[in-house]
């Protein structure tokens, strides 16, 4: 009924969200395209050919008011969550600007800021007091990407793209983050992205997969169809590429 | 099996004082161990838990701000002993790459910018080998096809090959003098997967090959199942568990490495796995007793009193929890 | 090779921009001066003899006339680049009718001399200091002398040239302090002649270096205390490489490349302080030149000086920059 | 500093105050083409009809014919001058010089606009022909009385140019005249081709010049050199590689005094200088209100502290005039003096009360003051006629009460310490002043803005690099410091600067200002006094009595305020030479740019054996 | 801010020391607002008095007292640099920050203005000016004047600074938020790159108070203001140096090298400050 999210990226690589809240992993090998997709979905690059639609519609990003009512709905969740703040300033600034800059209406005095930055934060594990006047070196790597994912939540957005969210975090954070965005999807109806080179956390998050390979799609469908039985040849290499935390006797 | 590599005691810190503030970083602190010849011996651990530290000390790459506080490393070279903190610099330097190679942490940016990659083989080792250049070459260029690179790469510059060739091209020049002791920081990480599985392939055949000794470290548990013989877990400066590979995933005893095995999502295994809550302590200020102890899920009164010391609870298996080993010792 | 010749091309064009640009500055301010080159040569002219308005007026007229000074300032402007475009810099109106370009080209190769001899010596020398004193950071001698040098850099080029004329030319009178060479020498090439003239060029030679090298010293020193701790020279000293090795081909090697880029964006700077140096010490280069012609209103040989340096240090640049790839092989030249 | 291929002992080295010579290949002086002048081209290798010299000259007349053999003859009405010339003088490439050459140089200059005495000649001159190779018959336009003036060399003159060279050129305007051809008893041996130095060497056939009537010149070379700013020339003649300092500051005078032994200077003692026959005065722009007006000159005359702009400017070392002729040896005898008592009687009036505003013990006080210093202690003079040689006579006492009610006067009114313009606004002045060119005259103009700044005036001095072209030739200025008097200096005849003074020659304003009359002062009476100059000769005495109405009628309406002398701080070293000229033997200036001093080379005898 | 400056100050010997220079000459500039003495008054004092008890550094020869006239030039001086310094700061921040984040077609609009500057002759262009303006050439208009000559090379520096953080994911993040280019230069950028603005603050100052004295020496300002370059000017017109009067240079000459010498320990150290690496390396040592 909202119509669908049609997307489509540099080498002919079309796909669809449904309107459904879903999990959509891409994966592949580096350089295969993943985040120059990311970044044609967040409007950041043109597609040379092809178009971004979004809710049944083309999108064309001339005017700042367009700009922002694209960032309304597709937010960001960035990969190194210790740059993705500015360290010289305070954690929360993020919160209440995009708080402040995306509300409908009128913009919101200082008290309903916090409110919805509490409000968000309570999404992802935290309150406000935890965060409050915090600079990014005074918080953990799990904190600051949870922190990052408020934000991005804020302006009530229909999807999150994240490139590579965990790979800079520590393996003991990264299912922390996992964990989150299975919840964020069924607590909020929120589509995410998930951009990974980790098959693992893949198959263990998303509903579907898409597997690139130098900027096209090799395969695609249900996540754990595709990874319990790949089908085609790269990504059955992909798949046997993966280290198996477990002593399979390998070595 | 024959020790080649044996630390004790070792204690190292980063005595920093940053503008106004004093800070002592205890980066490895009353670390034992010992590698023997031909064993790959794998350090694992979360990020900025020392396992680069621990091993810059072993290879006496120590610089300021670290200091060696106290602890031994001694080496068994050549059937001779060497003890490395005893030595001196020339004597020490007489050691780097014919006996002792170390490929440090970020091995993607290790290999001089602006010069041809045939310098660094020039430098690092032409001097060790009493031959001419042109024999000394051919040499290269045989090793490097074993390696799967293309000798022509010699005549380009580092910035021209990928990631994944820059480090080959890095572990290349760390075994073309076949030295018994090679020290390997994370030197597949950031490669994409399938690269890091030749590469580490690699690894293991020409270590086979040439016999020699291998520390390798990562945080990356499926890089260890494959390639390492024996596992350190590290945690925040000290080791905490060492077992042989098998019996370390297979029966985790500390709960740290319980939940570094257990919490790993694998492929065909939809079960939901748990999230390890709080951050890794601040080295600067460790908490009291076990490190461990305030994430960890079998925590008690003792653990944030004392510090369990590393005790043997089986052979070849150490750990360090007070839930193990009972608050006796 | 094709894409190297694609970034050449268009550094040169960026090259012709930075020229146009520059020019066009310097034509339209030259032209403001309120000094009238034919009232300037009325002047010089009454000066020798009495003369009433109606002689005035026709001597007015016809040096008019004779230094072709007719049309607007635009028609001026675009004469000017049309014959710029030949190489005629023009006659020069305080030395009328002698070409621009012949007292130019007298000049010049003075400036030229003590530029890059100077500027030479300053960039080796500080480069040199610099690193070695932020290779080996705890000896003494380094330490000393990179300290002079710095305590020199902070002061004014003239300050420092007038202070060495006082101290070598009055004080302890043992160094020429005016001109290029002696007067009365004899200028047939010899042995003694280019004694000389190096004799002559010390004290303002010495006084660009001695402001100069400091600056150099210091941005060495402080790129190699920090390349020492790249991973490529640690990983270096790991494998036991020679430390006069390392210094030069891996530390002194991959500091030159920002130090070169440096060089392309000081060289402006530098050419200034040639200027003050050239009028402290008398010494016979455009720079004194120059200030002559501003004095006199010479605007077509102000502008062709001004043309010149901005050509030349716009070139130099330009130089500069298409060797960096060759110097920093990482430089894209796509 | 002994690298120089000429043996020193015989060569006298010269500063050339033009400095570096922009295009030092040219030696067309009838050309303005970049070349220098004072190099050595106009002192030794030119020459034409008469000098005049500053001082007393040699052989007893500061009137010389030079290349002519008599005084020139005028007719009744002044339309005809007829020169009979020397026989026996060659050009040094050995061509005789003939009336030839006279009329060539006429005619040439007449026939091509842009040259340098192009346009005086075509004004003057009807026609002119050589009646037989000595003579030479000038017709004029209208009558002139002076016209020989334009080729009698003070500082310098029309010079006779070689006919046998530029008829041979296609285009004298662009003809460089490298290697020229001399008439004097030099010719050009090198130059830098820097513009540095210019090295002359006496012409071996040096008794077939005009000079040889002297005697032969002594030095064999003779170098005009640029030494840099007065520092570098007092370190260059202290090391004794510079025998003449054309100009210093007092200071280095001073220090030259203190530090070398070998120093010789006009004066012995104080004020060493020699006083320049121009005089350094506060030029108003007679043009513009409020300037216009005498009342407002003459208050602001009266709010100088001479004595203090003298201990600024030249620490004391100048030679102060009330009158409107510089204090030179002749100008004392022949006006100052005479014109004392009246100086005395002199009142104004304010409108208010009447005053004698002259002082004239001014002279006195400041030997007093200056002899109370150690340093000069012993220089100054005690001999009341020495010192008045030294220092002039008198000036005008600081009246500030009585420039109050001049101004007053004059419309102006005070108002909260500030003078008011009649039509109310503030009173501002800025004094223009030449830099660091000539930093006495700065020094000066500073002080009198900053004591016209203490009266309630906001004075302010402002310098511009080029003080002549920038601001009097265009009359872009309020109040200058230069000189717009100047004299022959050894002859009482005003005619040099005063007929360029007449208000035929005035220029509109926001035009170019004919030479001299800086202050572009029109006045009738002035005219009428001019007008009969004209109308006598030279030296018909009946001048020095027109001279003296100019003085009383300057003195009265004040178009510039008279300061003093322009003294020269001219520094001769007697290492290698000696025999300069001084007070004791005055037969030229010693400045070595002026024509004149080719006298010196007669003079001089070398201090060293060879 | 102020942490910044006590960290230096503990921690930093050349920041220390600098800022003790640089207070000695604030309090230079403090004292000459209670000069005895009006600034540009002349001949008031006997003259060419050495340094004694009551005249400390003096007297000139125009009969000022060196200690007075030097309190007033230094402060001149100063504020001229500091006018300087700021304006070009403020052009070059904003041509910097402006090219480095908006890239493409504005960034080498900017450049080729940048470069052009750059290589213009600029002492003979001040003189050129000095030549057309005359006396209406103040010192407002020299500050003028040479900040629109100044900011080339620091807003290259500016703008390589700003093309790396506009890469930085905190500048996504930013954008992301809503917040205008504006308010991401201002807000975001602009504490980054005020350290450099800082240092490059410093040698702008010592070049522009080094060019004022250059054009003051050599008679191209107005000779009324007393400043460094005026007390030199005013020296050298009356051969102080020559005629043994060398207080009268060494003073402001050795003024001007603690100024200067403490403006660069200042700037040099806040540049280390900047790199992390360098702050390691000092312990190092
Ligand atoms: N700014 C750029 N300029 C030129 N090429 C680029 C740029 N960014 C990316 N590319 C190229 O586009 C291709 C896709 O890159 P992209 O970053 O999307 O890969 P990726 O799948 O995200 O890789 P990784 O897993 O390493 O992040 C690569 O070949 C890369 O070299
Ligand atoms: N030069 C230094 N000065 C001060 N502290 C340091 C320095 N280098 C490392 N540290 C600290 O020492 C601790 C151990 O760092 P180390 O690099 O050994 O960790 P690591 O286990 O290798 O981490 P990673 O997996 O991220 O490489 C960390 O807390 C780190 O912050
Ligand atoms: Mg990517
Ligand atoms: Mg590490």
């Amino acid at each position: 009924m909202l119509g669908r999210r049609l997307i489509t990226a540099v080498n002919d690589v079309s796909f669809e969200l449904g309107d459904e809240p879903e999990i959509l992993s891409i994966v592949g090998e580096s350089g295969s395209g993943k985040s120059t997709v990311a970044a044609m979905i967040l409007g950041q690059t043109e597609p040379s050919e092809g178009a971004l639609q979004f809710a049944g519609k083309t999108v064309a990003i001339h005017s700042r008011a367009e700009r922002t009512a694209f960032m309304k709905e597709v937010q960001p969740v960035l990969q190194n969550p210790f740059e993705a703040f500015n360290p010289l300033k305070r954690v929360d600034r993020y919160l209440f600007e995009t708080a402040r800059n995306f509300s409908a209406g009128k913009r919101p005095d200082r008290q309903q800021a916090e409110k919805m930055a509490d409000a968000a934060l309570h999404h992802v594990g935290l309150t406000l007091e935890e965060v409050k006047g915090r600079f990014p070196h005074e918080l953990s790597g799990g904190q600051l990407q949870r922190v990052a994912i408020a934000r991005a939540l804020i302006p009530q957005p229909r999807l999150l793209v994240a490139d590579e969210p965990v790979s800079m975090v520590d393996a003991s954070l990264r299912m922390a983050i996992v964990n989150l965005f299975g919840r964020l999807k069924s607590e909020l109806g929120l589509s995410i992205i998930y951009i990974t080179h980790d098959l693992a956390t893949a198959y263990y998050v998303s509903d579907n997969i898409i597997i690139m390979r130098k900027g096209e799609i090799v395969e695609r469908g249900r996540a754990r169809t595709v990874l319990d039985d790949p089908q085609h040849e790269y990504s059955r290499a992909l798949k046997d590429a993966v280290l198996a935390a477990d002593f399979s006797g390998v070595g | 099996m024959e020790n080649l590599v044996e630390i004790q005691n070792l204690k190292a810190y980063y005595r920093a004082f940053l503008y106004g503030v004093d800070r002592e970083v205890r980066a490895v602190d009353d670390i034992s161990l010992t590698i023997g010849r031909g064993e790959v011996y794998g350090l694992a651990g979360e990020s900025s838990s020392g396992k680069t530290t621990l091993i810059k000390t072993i290879a006496g790459a120590i610089r300021p701000p670290l200091r060696v506080v106290s602890g031994n490393v001694k080496f068994h070279f050549g059937g001779g002993t060497q003890d490395i903190y005893a030595m001196k610099p020339e004597e020490r330097m007489a050691l780097r790459w014919k006996h002792l190679s170390y490929i440090m942490q970020g091995s993607m940016n290790v290999l001089n910018p602006v010069r041809r990659i045939r310098h660094s083989f020039t430098d690092f080792a032409f001097r060790h080998m009493k031959v001419s250049k042109a024999i000394f070459f051919e040499k290269v260029a045989v090793h490097l096809q074993r390696l799967k690179l293309d000798p022509h790469l010699l005549d380009a510059y580092p910035h021209e090959l990928s990631g994944g060739m820059r480090q080959r091209m890095t572990i290349a020049l760390a075994t073309i003098l076949t030295p018994e002791f090679i020290i390997a920081d994370e030197p597949t990480t950031a490669l994409d997967v399938i690269v890091q599985r030749d590469v580490l392939t690699m690894i293991r055949d020409i270590q086979r090959e040439m016999g020699s000794s291998f520390l390798f470290v990562t945080h990356d548990m499926g890089v260890h199942a494959t390639v390492s013989d024996r596992i350190g877990i590290v945690y925040a400066g000290r080791l905490v568990e060492e077992a042989p590979t098998a019996k370390l995933f297979n029966m985790p005893l500390h709960p740290y490495t319980q939940h570094l095995v257990g919490s790993l999502p694998k492929i065909g295994d939809p079960s939901t796995r748990p999230s390890l809550e709080g951050r890794p302590p601040n080295l600067a200020m460790p908490p009291e007793g076990c490190r461990f102890h305030p994430r960890c899920p079998k925590r008690m009164e003792i653990c944030s009193q004392k510090v369990p010391p590393l005790v043997t609870v089986a052979p070849e298996r150490r750990v360090a929890c007070f839930a193990v080993t009972g608050d006796q010792v | 090779m094709t894409s190297y010749l694609i970034f050449v091309l268009k550094r040169f064009g960026q090259f012709l921009l930075v020229v146009f640009l520059g020019v066009t500055i310097t034509f339209f301010v030259t032209h403001l001066t309120p000094i009238d080159p034919v009232e300037e040569s009325i002047g010089a002219i009454t000066q020798m003899g009495q003369s009433d308005p109606n002689a005035i007026e026709l001597m007015r007229q016809s040096l008019r006339e004779l230094y072709g000074m007719q049309g607007s300032i635009w028609q001026q402007y675009v004469h000017f680049w049309l014959r710029l475009a030949t190489g005629d810099l023009g006659p020069s109106l305080s030395a009328f009718p002698t070409p621009v370009s012949t007292i130019i080209l007298r000049s010049l190769p003075w400036t030229i001399g003590l530029m890059t001899v100077s500027t030479l010596i300053t960039f080796v020398l500080g480069n040199a200091i610099g690193a070695l004193a932020g290779y080996y950071r705890k000896d003494m001698v380094l330490k000393a002398v990179s300290l002079v040098f710095i305590a020199l850099l902070p002061i004014p080029y003239y300050i420092l040239a007038f202070v060495l004329l006082i101290v070598f030319g009055f004080i302890w009178p043992v160094l020429p302090i005016n001109g290029g060479y002696e007067m009365n020498a004899n200028l047939d090439l010899s042995f003694a002649l280019v004694f000389d003239i190096l004799k002559h060029s010390i004290l303002p030679a010495l006084s660009l270096i001695l402001v100069g090298a400091g600056s150099w010293l210091i941005g060495m020193r402080a790129l190699v205390s920090n390349i020492i701790t790249d991973d490529y020279v640690v990983f270096a000293e790991l494998g036991g490489v020679p430390k006069r090795k390392i210094l030069r081909s891996y530390i002194a090697r991959n500091a030159m490349v920002p130090q070169f880029t440096g060089l392309a964006m000081s060289l402006g700077a530098i050419f200034n302080g040639t200027v003050i140096t050239e009028i402290v010490f008398g010494y016979p280069g455009i720079g004194n030149l120059l200030i002559e012609a501003v004095h006199a209103g010479d605007y077509s040989l102000v502008l062709g000086l001004s043309a010149l340096s901005i050509v030349g240090v716009a070139a130099a640049v330009f130089i500069i920059d298409i060797l960096s790839p060759l110097i920093d092989p990482r430089i894209k030249v796509e | 500093d002994d690298y120089t291929s000429l043996p020193r002992k015989e060569t006298l080295i010269v500063e050339n105050p033009e400095g570096t010579i922009k295009n030092p290949g040219w030696f067309n002086i009838w050309v303005n083409g970049g070349g220098g002048v004072s190099t050595g081209l106009q002192q030794l290798t030119m020459d034409t009809l008469w000098y005049i010299d500053p001082e007393q000259g040699l052989g007893g007349a500061s009137w010389d014919n030079s290349l002519a053999a008599d005084k020139p003859q005028y007719n009744a009405d002044f339309t005809e001058m007829t020169v009979k010339l020397r026989k026996g003088l060659f050009w040094s490439d050995g061509v005789e010089f003939t009336a030839d050459d006279v009329v060539y140089t006429v005619k040439t200059q007449m026939d091509h606009p842009g040259m340098v005495w192009s346009a005086a000649f075509s004004v003057q001159v009807a026609s002119v022909e050589a009646t037989d190779p000595q003579t030479v018959v000038f017709k004029l336009k209208k009558p002139n009385s002076r016209f020989h003036a334009i080729f009698t060399v003070r500082w310098n003159g029309a010079w006779i140019m070689p006919k046998h060279v530029f008829e041979k050129v296609e285009d004298p305007l662009r003809y460089d005249f490298a290697n020229p051809v001399s008439l004097g008893a030099y010719k050009l041996k090198s130059y830098d081709p820097q513009g540095k130095w210019y090295t002359w060497e006496k012409r071996d056939d040096w008794q077939r010049t005009s000079l040889a009537r002297f005697g032969e010149p002594a030095p064999k070379y003779v170098t005009y050199t640029d030494p840099g700013p007065p520092d570098k020339r007092t370190i260059a003649q202290l090391e004794h590689n510079l025998d003449i300092i054309h100009d210093n500051t007092p200071e280095g005078m001073f220090t030259l005094k203190e530090k070398s032994k070998t120093i010789e200077t006009w004066f012995p003692g104080f004020p060493f200088a020699h006083p320049d026959p121009t005089l350094p005065a506060v030029i108003f722009n007679n043009q513009n209100p409020p300037f216009d007006n005498a009342d407002v000159r003459w208050a602001l005359a009266l709010l100088i502290d001479i004595k203090a702009v003298d201990m600024a400017s030249y620490r004391g070392a100048a030679t102060l005039s009330a009158l409107g002729v510089p204090p030179t040896a002749a100008t004392m005898k022949d006006y100052q003096a005479p014109m004392q008592d009246w100086l005395k009687d002199f009142e104004i009036d304010t409108g208010k009360s009447k005053i004698k505003p002259y002082d004239p013990t001014v002279g006195q006080q400041i030997a007093d003051i200056l002899r109370k210093q150690p340093k000069f202690k012993d220089q100054i003079p005690t001999d009341p006629q020495a010192i008045t040689g030294a220092f002039g006579y008198g000036w005008w006492k600081p009246d500030p009460k009585a420039a109050g009610e001049l101004l007053e006067k004059a419309g102006f009114k005070k108002s909260g310490g500030k003078w008011l313009t009649p039509d109310g606004q503030p009173f501002k002045i800025r004094m223009t002043v030449e830099g660091d060119t000539r930093s006495v005259f700065t020094r000066a103009g500073t002080l009198i803005a900053q004591q016209w700044a203490a009266f309630g005036i906001d004075a302010k001095a402002v310098p511009a690099a080029k003080l002549w072209q920038t601001a009097l030739q265009p009359g872009d200025f309020q109040v200058a410091i230069a000189w717009s008097v100047e004299t022959w200096g050894g002859d009482p005849d005003l005619s040099f600067f005063l007929d360029s003074w007449h208000s035929q020659f005035v220029a509109k304003k926001g035009e170019v200002q004919p030479p001299r009359n800086w202050q572009r002062w029109s006045n009738p009476e002035l005219d009428k006094i001019i007008e009969s100059i004209r109308g006598i000769s030279a030296d018909d005495p009946k001048g020095m009595e027109l001279g003296k109405d100019y003085l009383k009628l300057v003195a009265r309406e004040m178009p510039t305020i008279p300061l003093m002398s322009y003294n020269v701080f001219t520094s001769m070293d007697t290492t290698y030479w000696t025999g300069y000229p001084t007070i004791a033997d005055p037969y030229t200036d010693p400045v070595p740019n002026w024509a004149n001093s080719r006298l010196m080379m007669v003079k001089l005898k070398p201090a060293q054996p060879k | 801010m102020f942490t910044i400056i006590r960290d230096l100050a503990r921690q930093n010997m050349e920041f220390l020391c600098g800022l003790l220079l640089f207070a000695v000459i604030v309090g230079f500039v403090i004292l000459s607002y209670f000069s005895p003495y009006g600034a540009t008054d002349i001949y008031l004092l006997p003259p060419d008095m050495p340094p004694d008890g009551e005249y400390w550094l003096g007297t000139t020869s125009r009969g000022q007292d060196v200690f007075w006239q030097l309190t007033t030039a230094l402060r001149n001086t100063l504020f001229f640099g500091i006018g300087v310094a700021f304006l070009s700061r403020i052009i070059s921040l904003v041509v910097g920050l402006v090219a480095g984040y908006a890239g493409g077609a504005v960034d080498r609009v900017l450049m080729a203005i940048n470069d052009s500057v750059m290589v213009i002759p600029q002492f003979p262009l001040l003189i050129l000016f000095y030549v057309v303006l005359k006396d209406s050439m103040t010192w407002t208009a020299l500050i003028v004047i040479m900040a629109s000559l100044g900011w080339s090379y620091d807003a290259r520096l500016i703008r390589s600074v700003a093309i790396g953080l506009k890469s930085r994911p905190f500048t996504t993040q930013s954008v992301y938020s809503g917040m205008t280019m504006r308010k991401i230069l201002v807000e975001e950028h602009l504490p980054y790159v005020l350290p450099i603005v800082f240092a490059t603050t410093m040698n702008n100052m010592i070049w522009s108070i080094g060019m004022e004295i250059t054009l003051s020496v050599l008679g191209f300002t107005d000779i009324e203001t007393p400043t460094m370059g005026m007390m030199i000017y005013w020296a050298n017109a009356h051969s102080a140096l020559i005629s043994g009067i060398w207080w009268w240079v060494a003073a402001p000459v050795a003024v001007i090298v603690i100024l200067f010498l403490a403006l660069f320990l200042l700037s040099m150290s806040m540049n280390e400050y900047n790199d992390p690496r360098s702050r390691l390396n000092r312990m190092g040592s």
